[in-house]
């Protein structure tokens, strides 16, 4: 197996997401990859479908900007603020483009990354009992188990072609080190054929305990070095949440001029990993 | 705040902190959950377990979360594990004793709707969040309790869309779907707390929060609620939990204007 | 849910194990609960189903005593050395008694913990391919993937009665913390309805990382301080393997007489915790 | 030792080593897989990969493990996981490049049989440890090599039982039992190496190691053995390699004597 390129944001973005790609950008409240987000915003990919557990503020920006074709997500919305006023546009008024979606259950998602890292082609768990979310999504099924004759949902495991996650630590053979609120980044990296990692800094050595959580180099397509690259979701050890602008974000993002303004200044005219705060 | 010397949301989240026991293990999710399972942790069950979905294990925040997943979350868990660890070996593994929901819409079965208001699935016209970790809390726990403020466009008689099950069409018809936990066994509104009928499954009012009337719930519920023939008035918040409660509140302004 | 009585071995095992009991006693080199084995051996348990995937000398001498009615295995051997003499004359020779086997392959049961710890009824899995233990073993089948069509291996999900464990370290509120090779330990006690663990040293502070291997009191029935309760397998941090323990082992088990004569002086004439050095 | 200087048995450690090529990801197991592995690791392959079925992922042991879970191997790790996590993530997930397998009895088809040897499998004559990570490796790594000293007990007609999946029948068997990696695409033993025949995937003697003869080979394989067309001679173990293995082999000694 190859070992992780390590190089600039830009290349790995240009290396490794390509334009129709379905591409899951994972990090749950905590190491979101916001930097790597904006990069992909600003090389301009299209027709790409979307997956995140909690599609926030950088789905709601690569929506609003017309990179997506579709999203896969199991709750969208701003934590603890309300909607996405990008992704309701494009959902209840087809702005910029039509969206398509497929919607599951946090459950669901989490079962389908954990069977795509384990290379299975279905997530087997109980779930969607009584609900109408199989109504809508022809992709969630079920099995019998051959044992007590029990209903159990199944859904396609999750095999994106890319993903990308922030990390705190990345070594300089190119291992990487999550810790903290860790989600579901290592599934989505080992259930994805490609993946990009940003990470905080490259150090000689990542100082993980006996069980650390770590992405062998050889797991991973490309690392860059990103500081900040999680900003305005936080990195434990590093940052912390920028909650204020998560609030900020709404009134901005209510407008379709207001948002193609902020996203023109914030984060078309500024390079790669310059932030934008 | 009422002349009574404490507002309706306080009176609703002190009566669903006082439904939690000491020692039971609750799913919380952000919001007036977390204010009610955390005011508990620190009055009458010090000993409640609190999980978040994120992965945080036995957590006691200081302040509370504005999203799911805040540092402060990990920082004081016992422990952090992977989102689908969570999903699969605490929730589904039926670790979860009480799951606190939230919701758009109830119907009078408890079944909830987070996910489309208004149109169709596809061109709704109020496009809601979604399903998030719901659907399996409400499956999962051992009992749920639906925290909701009353209104008849929030409590209504049918749901544009079941994002997850109550006791879907009253009677058995829950455990029919396959579930096989108690689901809703209580909601507390601002108004006042229900619990099922234990034969049809609908829920009742129980206890009516001090000063608020049966009309008043009446006008605020949109189908024909009904009343337990013992209904009592809900006890009032005491001092202590009032001073912990605005405290708790307090704090979290501070740390939250403290990130600007 | 309660939280973890701490008490002495003994105890533990008198409140906790019951003739008859399916008994898991996990552990995968390291961290073998020899201990608990022996006291579960002195309280003269019988008719035991016997779990572990690697049954190593702790099962050849459960079994050699009558304390097994079935085992459930997937590698039984003396890693390194060869046989396990005691198991070999059960199966072929039904001394002391005869012994029920159910045979798995490693991932099998892997998995098989993996499905009891989630509460599920089957463990999905791809594997059995091909081979002669589904001939010979009714609770291997297989379902149907509802996308694909491929056909996938489903076995039971392990539930065990009893759940035994040995970690490092316990706190004084009955948290418990693992590291080194974790082997199927943690899903052994989720999987499991009662569960011991024994550990080296009762703390005030775990220390472990933020997101290191700690089961929650609450999912532990009883817990007992036991030192050096893995010898003569180890426990990382605390003493190393006793390999020439395992090379004596051999020609101890051989011979009927010879074993009876050792458990005898080693294991039924000591105390709970002593040892068998 | 032969009087070539070296054993018959560090022929075959060295040429299983040879076959590791650098980077690989490799599942290694206790004995002479771990000495091959670790050999080529010190030698020509500095990257390659080894992970032992016990969780422990990217270790470096300095001395070779007795057990599949020796402290050594944990504390020289990358990480370590949950064996759960090692067969589904890593294994499952296709992660392994090479799979070593060993065996009790191998067939003409690279099938595996290290469960019972005789009578039924209820009564057997000889209870073998059973299967272990090998029917998952069998079909999971990307390709496995097997490791087996020649004999006519061990190389037989017809395996008593089949505990891991070669080429089954020969031909297209192996996929149409499912499997969907390439399976053993190379046998070492202390005399030879084999291959598969592209078509019907039976195994025939590739290269034969340095001083044996064919008839050798012939008697010690129980089924009628078949040589390639072009057959070569193994290349001699390097002074190099038989210094960097005894070296090894010492350390192991030394530190095994150590813990008594």
């Amino acid at each position: 197996m190859p070992r992780a390129v390590i190089t600039s944001l830009e290349e790995a973005v240009a290396e490794n997401v390509r334009d129709g790609d379905s591409l899951s950008l994972e990090g749950f409240t905590h190491l979101i990859p916001y930097a790597a987000g904006h990069e992909i915003i600003r090389q301009g990919r299209k027709d790409l479908t979307l997956i995140r557990m909690t599609p926030d503020i950088i789905f709601d920006q690569m929506i609003g900007m017309g990179c997506a074709r579709k999203l896969v997500f199991s709750w969208g919305g701003n934590p603890g603020v309300g909607s996405l006023h990008r992704m309701r546009d494009a959902i209840e008024r087809d702005w910029p483009l039509p969206l398509e979606i497929e919607e599951h259950s946090h459950g669901a998602m989490a079962n389908a990354y954990e069977a795509g890292a384990a290379g299975l082609p279905c997530a087997v768990f109980r779930g969607y009992i009584g609900n109408d979310l199989p109504k809508v999504n022809d992709r969630i099924r079920s099995v019998e188990c051959p044992f007590t004759g029990e209903k159990l949902a199944a859904i396609p495991a999750m095999r994106p072609d890319v993903a990308v996650i922030h990390t705190q630590k990345a070594d300089r053979r190119g291992n990487v080190l999550l810790e903290g609120i860790i989600g579901v980044q290592k599934e989505a990296v080992l259930a994805a054929s490609r993946s990009i990692v940003t990470v905080e800094e490259i150090v000689d050595d990542l100082g993980g305990g006996p069980n650390a959580v770590i992405l062998p180099s050889w797991t991973i397509s490309a690392i860059a070095a990103v500081p900040d690259g999680a900003f305005p979701s936080y990195a434990h050890g590093y940052y912390p949440r920028d909650n204020s602008f998560y609030k900020a974000w709404d009134p901005i993002a209510r407008d379709r001029e207001t948002f193609r303004a902020w996203m023109d200044s914030h984060v078309m005219q500024r390079k790669a990993g310059e932030g934008v705060q | 705040m009422s002349d009574r010397g404490y507002t309706a949301d306080e009176m609703m989240t002190v009566a669903a902190s006082r439904a939690l026991q000491n020692g039971q293990v609750c799913f919380v999710g952000i919001g007036q959950p977390s204010a009610a399972a955390n005011l508990a942790r620190q009055t009458h069950a010090p000993d409640v377990v609190l999980i978040y979905e994120s992965g945080t294990l036995e957590t006691r925040p200081d302040v509370l979360p504005l999203s799911i997943g805040d540092g402060e979350l990990a920082e004081t868990a016992l422990t952090n594990v992977s989102v689908p660890e969570m999903f699969r070996y605490w929730l589904q593994g039926g670790r979860i004793d009480v799951g606190f929901l939230g919701a758009a819409q109830v119907d009078r079965f408890g079944n909830i709707n987070t996910t489309v208001i208004g149109g169709t699935y596809l061109k709704p016209k109020t496009r809601l969040p979604g399903a998030g970790g719901a659907p399996e809390i409400a499956t999962s726990a051992r009992e749920t309790f639906i925290l909701l403020r009353q209104s008849p466009r929030a409590f209504v008689e049918k749901l544009d869309f079941i994002t997850s099950l109550g006791h879907g069409n009253g009677g058995n018809s829950r455990a029919e779907a396959g579930a096989r936990t108690l689901g809703p066994t209580r909601l507390i509104s601002d108004l006042c707390q229900m619990a099922p009928d234990p034969e049809t499954r609908e829920l009742i009012v129980t206890t009516i929060h001090p000063g608020v009337t049966r009309d008043q719930i009446t006008a605020a519920t949109g189908w024909d609620i009904r009343f337990a023939d013992s209904v009592t008035e809900t006890p009032v918040p005491e001092p202590t939990e009032l001073a912990v409660l605005r405290e708790i509140h307090a704090r979290t302004a501070r740390a939250h204007a403290g990130q600007a």
